[in-house]
């Protein structure tokens, strides 16, 4: 498979289809992985493909508006890479999508707990619910050869965990996440490595009027945590990039997860299907539901 | 497709015949209709012309016995019983103040979630005509009838949400399916004078009377009901209205369930059709399908 | 910053319940205010003056007024403030009358929050900014939707006072349903014979454009400046060669049932739909001719002595501006389908009163014979049933549709001079003869006329031996009647047209449950809607008779001629802006924008030095309602006068 | 300035049994906001313990107002536009609709007492609507307790 991807990474260099190819190559640790940037077509041979290609490289597609810019996609990060035309943040003909066949990536975390060999445990959580293997949108798709592990299906109901936490008392709930976002640090990894938001000047950042309380206290944290969230409804599709990058360990995949079930389940909606969708928030249906309302 | 069945005192006396034939059909059809174990009267007529509340509560006995057997929906063939069960349901759904009083007096909580259904609408709309008209064994050819509804199947409209209130034609559809030609008759929900048949029974004489000459004068060999009180003021009283307006009726007023029995290929005594007044027997044999 | 406070007494009306001299210490112990006082009516001519006094003296720049509800003296408080000198967006109110001191009985509550209430506006206006008034150009010609009586009477006048107007209609000619009548009551007046001359009028006016058989398209824009786009269909016939000579329509061989004639009458394939249509000018119905059918026949390109016809004419879409819209597009009858007890589709012989019409109408279908159709024979014995659809919310609509009580006596008074052997019974459940003379005149059909007025509702009809029979209650005399009739007629109710809605949501104007257009307030702005510009008239509001809806279309020209002579109009600034710096191009708010007020710009980004797109607000379209800074995710759209400063500081002072 | 006799903020400090709501209504100036200038003019009697912020449209409402409401401390927060199809800009309520019950299922998951965020539609015309839904909203917040919540620390 990444003879595919290097022969293809190669060919866009060598033709000047592109400018920049951007990829994953081997870290310095001889395990992880690391994002790289190439514009040589000779580099390509730095490229990798396997379980431990963790990120989502569509974020780094705003640092390069207006080059024609060829990058390596999952079926996550193609779906963000939807959003991100629907948004007008990129232009199509700007980019070239090599899509890969994905059955699922590794949970560092996880992993330093667990062999690396004992195979399926070490699947993140949220491949186990992903449902397509290849991105909804690509120029080229390399597919998988041969057996790979797959990630092990979760149970049929994708937002089991949500619902559990949903019937849990409003106390408890609120213990819960008094506790998580006490943590907050409020170090905006979970913005700045999300694909999704590039505002250019955040709203946390404002200070006329100053929404939100930027002192490290329960309130701001609390005010924060929401914002983002809501920020995302309808357009976050479970990249998983928040949680990964947050050095306290928030559960931040099951805030985005509750939003994401209730836009399907009000709404009909999912993110990053179609770049022809309207925004989730920028439109509206007659019959929406409305027995919240007095 | 399982029903609560709540036959009501009509069908367990002078409607014996429906009960039969609705319980032969269901059974040849594979519906199973179990009967409400110790159900009560559904109030009919006399329970709301004396006390509102009674009226409803009656009915809400039911309903709430019916809920116990895990059961959600309700079969029913009189339709007395069938307006009844409705009435008091759209009441518990949809009055708060009437929903309280009755749940004091049963004991019990209700809300309407017992759902009512007639068997002719669970036979078109649950069973599905399409797939009734694939068990047929015996067509009902060259037999012409009209469909008479009487007025307590479809009214009030927004109650039983049955069929189209003043030219319902559900009964048609059935017919239809069986190879019957339903005349196109105007008196279709017309009143046959119901029970003022014991009290007044010269307005029932002439109420029904015209009932059966318009369906004689529009052509129908017979007249098909889906009430026991209509079937017996047509049928047990033709005698009389014979006598009176000096008519020669000679009109078999059938039960819809007993035509779709015969053409699911069952027994007519299996249907009770040996059980009516104006015998249907040689008709049915004229027609052909004895 | 120096804030000057007034708080208002309004008589008794707060000063009973609020101690309005203790709110006004304790506000001029906020931090900013300069200056509060109290007196006994703010809006008064000394009110206003203390205020600018105040202003003077103290050298105040922003003013709160302590008072009533800023929906009733907003602008004048804001107007009192430019007199100042101040400009009238530092203006805000606290509202201690409606919401204070007229809800709450405690006074040492109703004081306390009377004292926050001030405190939220203090915050409010430390955060206004000064805002000029927007100008707006005004395009001076009207547009009118519909060429029926009411589009009609519009165009006259607005033609009369020399502004240009233009009819959209639909049909292939205007005159609309009016056309269609035979008499009008209640003075018997021939309906052709008082709208024809109207018709020419308006045909003959310079300034009156009509685009006949189109549609509307699209609406952009507001007030002063609409853009409506509009598809003139293909027509066939090219309208500036025919002369109306009619040599086509003579020799076309195709028959198929008239639509004038409500299916009574036969007209050709190409066809004027009657004798009088504005413009005389045929049209080709393509679904049934015979060149677009078959490529047969061609008859009518041969005889044309103009070369008028043309068998590849386009649909053609064109754009124009106008100042004002008048909607004028009318109603149409209620389906009655759904009244299965009265045969519909199964008895030829029950019509509807426009079918009356079309058969009383001696240059109808039946040269003014009123005939069963199923037979052909002269009907005697007529039974005319009111409130068909009308009144009747289980089946039908919930209000009066107020014209079938007037046009069934006339019906039946016209079954009499047709024919004065003929009989009319009428059902009804109220007679509803509120106009001048009109009580008289369904008197006169009873008592000269003899029509048979039975107050009950039928519950059925069925056919008998070749008659209809109509069985109904007099409850009156408490029986069961039953009719022998040769012919009923149902006076069917009038409804919107089935695309109103659609209609509505292109001009931003609501409607109701019954898809009636709304008016801006059903009493005093009657023929306004709630977007400025746009005005009511005729049955598409509600149902109207004649007279009511000539004077609403007469009172809708009023309305757009009053824009039509201003050089420009004056609009509120209080509009969306965007912060370019902040802006990522999202475009989120376009498709959140309800009135297509935003659109792209091209901006040179200096930071990053290329060139980008952002959202940017026509000011002149925007309405402010505010959805755009809602859903903008970095706040880099806000609102005027609504800001998200202003509010942000209202929420802190709580 | 010096809180006043009996004022809810006076009371905001003490005990809990002196304790009165807070709550902010965020009214849209055409439906709303007339509604409950019409309970005025009808005089119709309701508890004082909302104060409302004026907006043009439901529409106007940024769920970070709401957001900041609450973490400052404020009992109960309210959003009332126009009922469907009478929005003044005809679609503004559709969209606050979708966005707020959104923020509602979210604030409940984590833990807010879902009787501190709500919406109603009232109308010009409804002013003894208004009325009942403030009387409802007090009663509801009391039960429900003083937003306390976010005035911990970490």
């Amino acid at each position: 498979m990444i003879d595919r991807i290097k022969k293809k990474a190669e060919e866009l260099l060598r033709t000047k289809q592109v400018d920049l190819i951007i990829g994953y190559k081997r870290a310095p640790d001889g395990v992880s992985v690391a994002p790289v940037f190439i514009d040589k077509a000779e580099e390509t041979k730095e490229l990798i493909w396997d379980t431990y290609c963790v990120y989502n490289l569509s974020n780094y597609l705003k640092d390069f508006r207006g080059r024609k810019i060829g990058i390596i996609a999952k079926a996550c990060d193609a779906r963000s890479i939807i959003v991100l035309l629907q948004e007008n943040q990129l232009k199509r003909k700007d980019i070239f999508i090599i899509g890969v066949e994905c059955s699922g990536i590794v949970d560092e975390k996880k992993l330093l707990s667990i062999s690396p060999q004992t195979s399926e445990l070490g699947f993140d959580e949220r491949c186990r619910s992903c449902k397509p293997s290849k991105p909804p949108i690509y120029d080229v798709l390399i597919v998988q050869e041969g057996q790979r592990p797959q990630a092990p299906r979760l149970e049929k109901d994708p937002y089991g965990s949500v619902r559990k936490s949903e019937a849990k008392s409003i106390s408890e709930k609120f213990k819960l996440w008094q506790e998580e976002f006490s943590r907050c640090i409020r170090c905006y990894a979970c913005r700045q490595i999300c694909p999704l938001c590039y505002c250019p000047r955040c709203v946390a950042d404002q200070t006329q009027p100053s929404w939100l309380s930027r002192a490290h206290s329960f309130r701001g944290n609390f005010t924060w945590n929401v914002t983002r969230a809501m920020h995302l409804a309808g357009r976050c599709i479970d990249c998983g990039e928040c949680e990964r990058a947050c050095p306290v360990g928030i559960p931040l995949r099951d805030i985005n997860k509750k939003i994401e079930k209730d836009v399907k389940e009000l709404f009909n909606y999912e993110a990053g299907l179609s770049a022809e969708q309207k925004a989730l928030l920028s439109c509206f249906d007659k019959n929406d539901p409305e027995d919240f309302i007095r | 497709m399982r029903y609560a069945y709540f036959p009501g005192c009509s069908l367990h006396s002078t409607a014996k015949e429906y009960d039969l034939s609705t319980k032969a059909v269901a059974g040849t059809l594979g519906i199973e209709l179990i009967e409400i174990p110790e159900w009560i009267c559904c109030g009919a007529t006399p329970a709301h012309i004396t006390m509102h509340l009674l009226s409803l509560a009656l009915p809400v006995k039911n309903l709430l016995l019916a809920k116990k057997m895990d059961s959600y929906e309700v079969a029913t063939c009189c339709a007395a019983c069938f307006n009844r069960l409705k009435v008091a349901n759209h009441f518990m759904e949809n009055d708060s103040v009437h929903r309280d009083k009755v749940n004091e007096i049963i004991g019990e909580q209700y809300s309407g979630e017992v759902k009512v259904r007639h068997f002719l609408d669970i036979l078109i709309n649950v069973f599905w005509l399409k797939n009734l008209s694939e068990r047929i064994i015996k067509r009902l050819d060259n037999l012409k009838v009209a469909c008479y509804y009487g007025c307590l199947l479809t009214r009030p409209g927004e109650v039983t949400q049955f069929d189209d209130v003043e030219e319902p034609h559900l009964m048609d559809d059935l017919m239809k399916i069986l190879g019957v030609e339903p005349v196109d008759w105007p008196y279709k929900t017309e009143c046959c004078g119901a029970s003022f048949s014991l009290t007044k029974t010269d307005i029932v004489l002439k109420l029904s009377g015209d009932i059966l000459q318009m369906a004689y004068d529009e052509g129908a060999q017979a007249i098909v009901v889906a009430c026991p009180l209509c079937q017996s003021n047509l049928d047990l009283r033709q005698a009389m209205i014979n006598k009176k307006f000096k008519k020669n009726f000679d009109m078999p007023i059938l039960y819809f369930t007993q035509l779709v029995g015969l053409a699911l290929g069952i027994d007519p005594l299996k249907l009770g059709l040996n059980k009516h007044i104006v015998n249907p027997l040689k008709l049915i044999k004229s027609v052909g399908v004895l | 910053m120096k804030i000057g406070v007034f708080v208002c007494h309004c008589g008794t009306n707060i000063a009973a319940t609020v101690d309005v001299e203790r709110v006004s210490q304790e506000a001029a112990k906020e931090p900013r205010v300069k200056f509060s006082t109290t007196y006994r009516y703010m809006c008064s001519d000394p009110g206003q003056n203390l205020i600018k006094e105040a202003v003077k003296k103290h050298h105040l720049d922003r003013i709160v007024i302590a008072s009533c509800s800023p929906s009733l003296h907003e602008k004048t408080f804001r107007k009192c403030a430019e007199k100042a000198g101040v400009n009238p967006y530092l203006m805000e109110m606290a509202n201690i009358r409606e919401h204070c001191s007229w809800v709450h009985q405690d006074r040492v509550e109703a004081t306390a929050k009377a004292i926050e209430l001030i405190r939220l506006a203090l915050a409010k206006v430390s955060r206004n900014k000064p805002l000029e008034y927007l100008y707006i150009p005004i395009e001076k010609k009207v547009l009118i939707i519909g060429g029926g009586i009411a589009g009609i009477q519009s165009a006259i006048d607005i033609a009369f006072a020399n502004y240009p107007a233009v009819i959209l209609e639909r049909e292939p000619s205007i005159g609309g349903r009016m056309a269609r009548f035979d008499k009008t009551f209640p003075t018997l007046d021939c309906a052709a014979c008082i709208l024809t001359p109207k018709m020419v009028t308006v045909s003959q006016s310079k300034h009156v454009t009509m685009h006949t058989y189109s549609e509307i398209e699209g609406v952009k824009g507001h007030v002063g400046d609409f853009t409506v786009t509009i598809r003139k269909k293909a027509r066939s016939v090219d309208i500036n060669k025919c002369t109306g000579c009619g040599a086509c329509y003579n020799k076309c061989p195709v028959r198929v049932p008239s639509e004038f004639d409500m299916g009574l009458g036969k007209r050709t394939a190409i066809y004027i739909p009657f004798p009088q249509a504005v413009p005389n000018v045929p049209v080709i119905d393509r679904q049934n001719c015979l060149w677009f059918t078959k490529q047969k026949c061609g008859i009518c390109k041969k005889i044309c002595p103009f070369e008028a016809i043309d068998y590849d004419m386009q649909d053609e879409i064109i754009e124009e501006k106008f100042g004002a819209i008048i909607v004028a597009s009318g109603f149409t009858q209620f389906n009655h389908a759904v009244y299965g007890e009265y045969g519909y589709g199964k008895y030829k012989d029950a019509i509807t009163g426009l079918h009356f019409e079309r058969m009383a109408n001696s240059s109808g279908p039946t040269g003014g014979k009123i005939i069963r159709p199923s037979d052909g024979k002269e009907a005697r014995d007529v039974v005319f049933i009111q409130c068909v659809g009308s009144r009747d919310e289980q089946k039908g609509l919930s209000y009066c549709s107020r014209l079938c009580c007037m046009y069934t006596a006339k019906h039946a008074l016209l079954l009499k001079e047709h024919n004065k052997d003929a009989q009319a019974y009428v059902f009804y459940i109220d007679i509803r003869a509120a106009g001048k003379n009109y009580e008289e005149f369904v008197k006169k059909v009873q008592d000269e006329y003899g029509a048979v007025y039975l107050r009950g509702r039928v519950s059925r009809i069925f056919e008998k031996s070749g008659k209809l029979i109509v069985r109904g209650a007099d409850t009156l005399s408490g029986a069961q009647i039953e009719i022998k009739a040769d012919l009923v007629v149902l006076a069917t109710g009038l409804v919107a047209q089935p695309d109103a809605p659609g209609l509505a949501r292109m001009l931003h104007i609501p409607y109701d449950r019954n898809n009636l257009f709304t008016e801006a307030h059903p009493k005093l702005a009657p023929v306004e809607t709630i977007t400025s510009g746009v005005f009511l008239t005729g049955a598409c509001q509600s149902p109207k008779d004649i007279p009511d809806t000539v004077a609403t279309a007469s009172a809708a020209s009023v309305k757009a001629l009053g824009l039509m002579v201003q050089d420009r109009l004056q609009r509120e600034p209080l509009v969306a802006k965007v912060d370019a710096k902040t802006c990522s191009g999202c475009f989120a708010c376009i498709q959140a924008c309800s009135f297509t007020a935003i659109e792209e710009e091209e901006i040179e980004d200096k930071r990053l030095k290329k060139k980008r797109l952002i959202a940017k607000v026509l000011e002149g379209v925007c309405t402010g309602c505010g959805n755009c800074t809602a859903v903008c995710r970095m706040s880099a759209i806000d609102l005027e006068g609504f800001s998200n400063r202003q509010i942000m500081e209202e929420i802190e002072a709580l | 300035m010096t809180a006043t006799e009996g004022s809810p903020e006076r009371k905001r400090g003490k005990d809990k049994k002196d304790w009165e709501p807070r709550i902010v209504g965020f009214l849209c100036k055409w439906c709303s906001y007339a509604g409950a200038d019409l309970a005025g003019t009808s005089r119709l009697q309701y508890p004082p313990n909302i104060r409302i912020v004026r907006v043009p449209c439901s529409g106007r409402v940024n769920p970070l107002f709401v957001l900041k409401c609450l973490v400052n401390g404020i009992d109960g927060v309210l959003v009332s536009g126009c009922h469907i199809g009478d929005c003044h800009y005809s679609e503004g309520n559709f969209y606050a609709r979708r966005r707020f019950v959104i923020l509602k299922r979210l604030l409940e998951y984590l833990g807010i007492d879902p009787r501190r965020f709500q919406m109603s539609w009232i109308s010009a015309s409804e002013g003894d609507k208004w009325a009942r839904v403030v009387k409802e909203l007090v009663e509801e917040i009391k039960q429900a307790g003083p937003n306390t919540e976010f005035r911990k620390g970490i």
